[in-house]
């Protein structure tokens, strides 16, 4: 497999607080890749780099290179809209517009040049039922979106990430709010878009990590301590951290 | 503090809060009825169909009331986008630093500026600069600048409150700002740019000082036709009859007023209504 | 790419429309700087800004502004009496305690306060405040800087309770929610948590209706007299800045007179004190706010 | 009043007929500002000139004499209302920007002094006693002070805002000297304010326009002047034939000669000096004698 | 052990929605509740109802009865904020004050009268101690709470609900946006804080019901499809749609 994403160096600092230290990391095309570490340990930094979110934030700074089919992403000469649309973006917290159901999917298709009428319902369709969302909301699909449950509004977060259909997706814990069955549904989702699409995920199951990823980053403190394939980062992991850390014997 | 005390100060509180809205209702009711009664005899389909009179019975208020819609219009046409734009501007594009600062302090201290000075710098520049003459377009020009610190600064508070994660949903979709602006932040923060709106429109509606320095009449026999034709306004118009000695007057003015309130209600009500429609989408 | 060019271009109209108030305010500036000077040339800034006597008009003229600014002064201050805290404490009811149906209604009701012209105001206060005060007060002068703050103070209540309410309706809900499951009471989850999360529109609220009381002239022509007086006393008849400034350019003053170029310093002077007042604002608020 | 009303009416039919031929003629617009005083007079005289000129538009403003100058020498107006004649300053300035201009007396107004009616030991003041009570050094604190055997109770004094024409009138008489006046009256730049004041004052002293006095009958009293003739109460009569004094003073327009040119300028300025000043009385001024109008329109070239 | 919380044919309306479907329900005393059930099913929804913060939401309806030490909730006698006081909650969001890390925690306390310097001090260290907080940010207690990252918060908003000592404690998912190790912690602390405390808790996760709850409950669609000890609905569930909710047969 290809390298998708390449990371070289990478330090983040927020103001003083430097919260990444010297990631090297290489992200396989078509795999999917988990991101596990404790609590603030800095995978949703990380995973902000990888699409230029920490842009928004003032005061950051980033050093080292990312690339992504060899591009340096943080170059002149890309377009961060063009990036962020090639890789999309689930977050940590739900965050669905205050709008209906039906506008949330569409927004980022309709300002990528998609106009027709048709063309998005079959988009919103899809997109819900890839996220497993359809069957609870097909007919209310006008009323607002702050009004579903928690998991709900997290599902349509997904759905609104690959109603763009990117090339890369980046997961920030997407399933914490999640039911078992909905869970393994965005698992069984993942695994299927696997085939297109390369995928980065944030989470604090370890047993999920096991599951799904074919890749496995652990990091601690801000350090990348282990990347490894999951096989090998469960069962022989090399680093006695790594080890703790999923044997539980940790801290 | 024993949970018992807490509650008793919550509910004087609530008692308090409930006087504060009663005060400003009843005050306004007052007033209404105090117009009302004594504009009622003066009000019918002549008044507002007539020119001004030195007879009061005579007296009709259409040039100011075609007047005041005119400027208004014209007005909220140029300071709405300018207003709102330039609040996006310094809340979303504008680099933080000191200068920007600076510009937004002063900003709000245009509000503070006496609109009288306002009527002299569109006198000397749209009436006599520019050329406009005394006419709507300068009058209108001249109360665009006026309520344009009002517009701004009420919208960039409206802007700011626009939650981050929301603007981080829209860019993590590869949304351009400007996208970012006119899919989220600017739905988001309707309702405090239209309030923004109502309480400029409220200000220009009434103002009088100002116009008479760019050349508003205080009695003209004709209707407006166009943005450069002259003009008087309501709020000129009731100003001329309550400072005339007859007593009759003071009543017509009344009258004059009643109708402005109504036009002030009626323009404001598209705006409210507006601004509850944004509201119940986000039923925040 | 076309994106990138219409972003830019975006950002440039968006510059230029910024750009305007900047202009309003560099013109009404060097308006005023440059007429001001002409004063200064006849009378010393000194006079002007510590001088207790202010009769440009009578003769003797005496060009001291003292007087101006106290009852500049007394109608800011008795007003915001008025206007910020009940436009405050009615918007927290609006916002947090009345119902949604309520609120719809009696918020643009309110609103239109706002617009009822200022003569309106100015016979309300002298035909119904004014012999209300002279009840409790029967020396106050009919002309009195009370009765016109507080009418001033009626008609600047929409300006805090609107925009102080929107802004503490963007309080997120979740905050909201956090306090009370604390077992606190919406008295202490107002204060505790939606004030200071919306602190920085209550004040550009405060801000925008100080502005207003300081730049209202009618009223103040019409219930506070026209009497330039350096006191203190809010029963007595006195004159505003704007109150001269109105007097000066819609009144029998001839051109190029010294009279006429007083009108630009006092205009100067307020023009700097409503910065002052701005600058110090902006230090409250970054100070005491919290972003969300 | 009614009686007026009913006047008014029937000079507005006259009107009608007389110009009915001319007023499919005319078109183009009069722009006249100025003084608040004469307001009034020219408003009624356009709104009759308008019944049968329809297609003229007639503005007209009120910027105050002085506001009304600056103006009309930047020729942004045809007419200037005026409570006073025009001063030096204001000449100079015309000449610079190579303006010519007619001044026209078009009426008389009579400054009232006022008390309130339950004021009932004021019979008359002379000029000295109003001087002795308004000049700037005035010793005056009570009615006593002016004459002994008037109560001793604190004389509570009422006048127009320094800036206008009445203002300026009142002092030159009076005290000799525009702008000479005691700084510590109750001053208010609305007369209808004033009537107020002075109506809920029983121990007040006032002075304005002849026009506020007449439509407030009810609720303030005018005092009766000595200007050295014995005392002469204000009425339209003793206006008009000059008895009283020296508080009653003409007041005008002031035409650009050139704005002159244009027909409809041309035929408002005649209509206001025939049948247009018929209104005069109407809106509670007083009209000057007829000859002094006929000397106008000849010197206009009207006529 | 005796009840803490009855509920008694409690129906639950959003507007015309009816979210909750005549649950009866009996909470006992220092043991701990899980609720569980697919996303949407209305397990918030019900947690909500049992310290009233319904009641902030307009347009909604409760019928039936909810009694605490046998009093009634919903009765005109009971004053909400002692309610709130004494069943405390912590939310599926983190939603810290925008506000330090201390005066988050000393907020409810000081409200409801604590003065007291020291003690404050000492209630923040005990609460952050006890939400596994403490280590992370004892050196920056008066930063903004807001620049934590997700899990931080999330303890923080534990901590902040444990401080103020509540009788019940109400947890909305609380470890789902936690690592392995920081939920073990919250884990262990629901243990200890069950000797003192009633617990009832929301959760995802399967294996945290059963490895920490006494009783569990099951909702599907507003209905309680089941409720019983722990240990009986993990191994012998009497509805079938337990049975294939937990074997992850379902749906
Ligand atoms: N404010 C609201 N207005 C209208 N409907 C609502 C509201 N909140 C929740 N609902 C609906 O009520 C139902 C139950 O919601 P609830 O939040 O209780 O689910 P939940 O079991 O907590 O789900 P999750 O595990 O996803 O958080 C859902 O169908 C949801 O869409
Ligand atoms: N905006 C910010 N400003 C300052 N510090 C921050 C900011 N956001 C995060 N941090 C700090 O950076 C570190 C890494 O945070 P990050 O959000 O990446 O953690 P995480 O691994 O995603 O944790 P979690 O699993 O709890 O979400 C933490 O110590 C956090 O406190
Ligand atoms: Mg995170
Ligand atoms: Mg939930
Ligand atoms: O308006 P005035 O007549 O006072 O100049």
């Amino acid at each position: 497999m290809s390298t998708k994403i390449k990371v070289r160096n990478l330090n983040f600092y927020y103001g003083e607080f430097k919260a990444l230290m010297d990631i090297n990391l290489d992200i396989k095309e078509r795999q999917v890749t988990a991101l596990i570490g404790p609590s603030g340990c800095g995978k949703s930094t990380f995973l902000r780099t990888l699409n230029r979110m920490n842009d928004l934030i003032e005061e950051t700074k980033v050093k080292g290179e990312i690339t992504l089919d060899g591009e340096n992403i943080y170059s002149k000469k890309i377009e961060v809209e063009e990036l962020r649309k090639r890789v999309g973006m689930v977050f940590q917290k739900p965050n669905p517009f205050p709008k209906s159901i039906y506008e949330n999917i569409v927004y980022g298709p309709k300002r990528h040049g998609i106009k027709n009428k048709k063309k998005l319902d079959e988009i919103v369709e899809k997109s819900l039922r890839g996220a497993a969302l359809w069957d609870e909301v097909y007919d209310r699909l006008h009323k607002s979106a702050w009004d579903l449950s928690g998991g709900q509004q997290q599902r349509l977060c997904i759905a609104r990430a690959i109603a763009m259909e990117p090339e890369v997706i980046l997961m920030d814990e997407p399933t914490s709010a999640l039911d078992p069955i909905a869970t393994s549904r965005i698992e069984n989702l993942i695994d299927s878009l696997k085939k297109d699409y390369t995928i980065v995920i944030v989470t604090h199951s370890m047993q999920q990590a096991a599951r799904i990823s074919d890749n496995t980053a652990f990091f601690l403190m801000g350090e990348l301590v282990e990347f490894d394939e999951t096989s090998k980062i469960f069962t022989t992991p090399q680093d006695k951290r790594t080890e703790d850390y999923i044997t539980g014997r940790f801290g | 503090m024993s949970l018992a005390r807490r509650k008793k100060i919550n509910t004087i509180f609530h008692v308090i809060l409930v006087a504060c809205i009663l005060f400003s209702l009843i005050v306004l009711i007052i007033l209404f009825t105090d117009i009302l009664k004594k504009g009622f005899p003066f009000l019918n389909i002549d008044f507002l169909t007539k020119y001004s009179s030195r007879f009061p019975k005579k007296s009709g208020i259409r040039a100011g009331l075609f007047g005041s819609l005119w400027i208004i219009i014209t007005t909220v046409i140029i300071a709405f986008p300018l207003g709102v734009s330039g609040a996006i501007y310094l809340e979303e594009y504008a680099p933080k630093n000191r200068f920007t600062s600076l510009i937004k302090i002063n900003i709000s201290n245009l509000a503070g500026v006496p609109s009288i000075v306002y009527g002299i710098l569109g006198l000397s520049l749209f009436v006599r600069t520019l050329k406009f003459g005394r006419t709507i377009l300068s009058a209108s020009l001249t109360m665009a600048l006026l309520i344009l610190p009002i517009i701004i600064v009420s919208s960039q508070e409206a802007l700011k409150t626009v939650p981050k994660d929301l603007k981080e949903a829209s860019y993590g979709l590869g949304a351009t700002k400007w996208e970012t602006i006119t899919g989220v932040i600017l739905p988001y923060s309707m309702p405090g740019i239209l309030t923004g709106t109502i309480l400029a429109i409220s200000r220009a509606i009434g103002e009088a000082a100002p116009l008479v320095v760019v050349g508003g009449a205080a009695a003209i026999w004709f209707t407006p036709k166009g943005l450069m034709d002259e003009f008087t306004t309501l709020p000129l118009q009731i100003f001329t009859w309550a400072s005339k000695p007859q007593a009759d007057f003071q009543l017509v003015a009344a009258a004059g007023i009643t109708v402005l309130l109504l036009v002030l209600i009626f323009i404001n009500l598209t705006a409210i209504l507006l601004r509850n429609k944004y509201q119940d989408r986000m039923k925040m | 790419m076309s994106k990138k060019i219409r972003e830019g271009l975006i950002k440039k109209i968006l510059f230029i429309f910024g750009s305007v108030s900047i202009l309003i305010t560099i013109s009404i500036f060097a308006t005023l700087l440059s007429e001001s000077l002409i004063f200064f040339q006849k009378v010393p800034i000194l006079n002007f800004l510590f001088g207790t006597k202010w009769t440009p008009l009578f003769k003797p003229q005496n060009f001291g502004v003292l007087p101006l600014v106290a009852g500049t002064f007394l109608i800011v201050i008795f007003s915001s009496l008025i206007s910020l805290p009940i436009g405050l404490l009615s918007a927290i009811y609006l916002s947090e305690y009345s119902h949604m149906k309520v609120r719809k209604i009696v918020k643009p009701f309110i609103e239109i306060l706002a617009g009822i012209p200022s003569i309106v105001y100015g016979y309300f206060a002298l035909t119904t405040i004014t012999p209300i005060i002279r009840k409790f007060y029967p020396d106050t002068s009919i002309y009195n800087a009370l009765s016109a703050s507080i009418a001033v103070g009626i008609m600047t209540i929409p300006m805090v309770l609107s925009l102080s309410e929107d802004s503490m309706r963007a309080v997120p809900k979740s905050l909201r929610e956090g306090a009370y499951a604390l077992g606190l009471t919406k008295l202490e989850v107002v204060f505790g948590v939606v004030i200071p999360a919306s602190f920085s529109g209550i004040v550009a609220s405060f801000i925008l209706a100080i502005s207003r009381a300081i730049g209202e002239t009618m009223i103040v022509a019409l219930a506070a007299g026209a009497t330039p007086k350096l006191t203190l006393n809010p029963l007595e008849s006195i004159q505003t800045m704007t109150g001269f400034i109105v007097q000066i350019s819609q009144g029998d003053v001839v051109q190029g007179t010294i009279e006429a170029h007083s009108l630009f310093a006092v205009a100067m002077l307020l023009f700097v004190i409503t910065l002052t007042m701005n600058l110090l604002s902006k230090l409250i608020v970054n100070r005491f706010k919290e972003d969300y | 009043g009614c009686g007026e009303q009913a006047t008014g009416k029937k000079d507005g039919d006259s009107s009608e007929q007389v110009n009915d031929q001319e007023s499919n003629k005319l078109s183009g617009s009069v722009v006249i500002d100025g003084s608040s005083t004469v307001f009034p007079i020219t408003e009624a005289v356009a709104e009759e000139f308008q019944k049968s000129n329809p297609d003229v538009r007639v503005t007209v403003g009120v910027s105050g004499t002085g506001g009304g100058f600056k103006k009309f020498l930047v020729k942004e107006t045809d007419i200037n209302d005026a409570s006073r004649p025009i001063k030096e300053k204001e000449i100079k300035i015309a000449q610079e920007n190579e303006i010519k201009y007619e001044e026209v007396k078009v009426a008389y107004d009579g400054l009232s002094v006022l008390v309130n009616p339950q004021n009932d030991w004021v019979d008359y003041l002379t000029v000295e006693e109003l001087k002795m009570i308004w000049n700037k050094d005035s010793k005056v604190k009570t009615w006593k002070d002016v004459r002994p055997e008037w109560p001793d109770e604190e004389i509570k004094l009422y006048g127009p805002g320094s800036d206008s024409g009445t203002f300026d009138y009142f002092t030159e008489e009076i005290n000799g000297e525009g702008g000479n006046i005691r700084p510590d009256y109750t001053a208010s730049e609305d007369d209808n304010v004033l009537v107020t004041g002075i109506a809920g004052d029983k121990y007040a002293l006032g002075f304005f326009g002849y026009a506020y006095y007449v439509e407030n009958t009810d609720k303030i009293k005018a005092v009766a002047i000595d200007g050295g003739n014995g005392p002469v109460a204000p009425t339209s009569e003793t206006i008009e034939n000059g008895t009283y004094i020296p508080l009653s003073r003409p007041i005008f327009i002031y035409v650009n000669i050139e704005a002159l040119e244009r027909p409809e300028v041309k035929a408002f300025v005649e209509y206001y000096l025939t049948e247009g000043k018929e209104v005069i009385p109407d809106v509670g001024y007083v009209k000057l004698p007829q000859n002094l109008y006929d000397e106008s329109l000849s010197k206009l070239g009207l006529k």
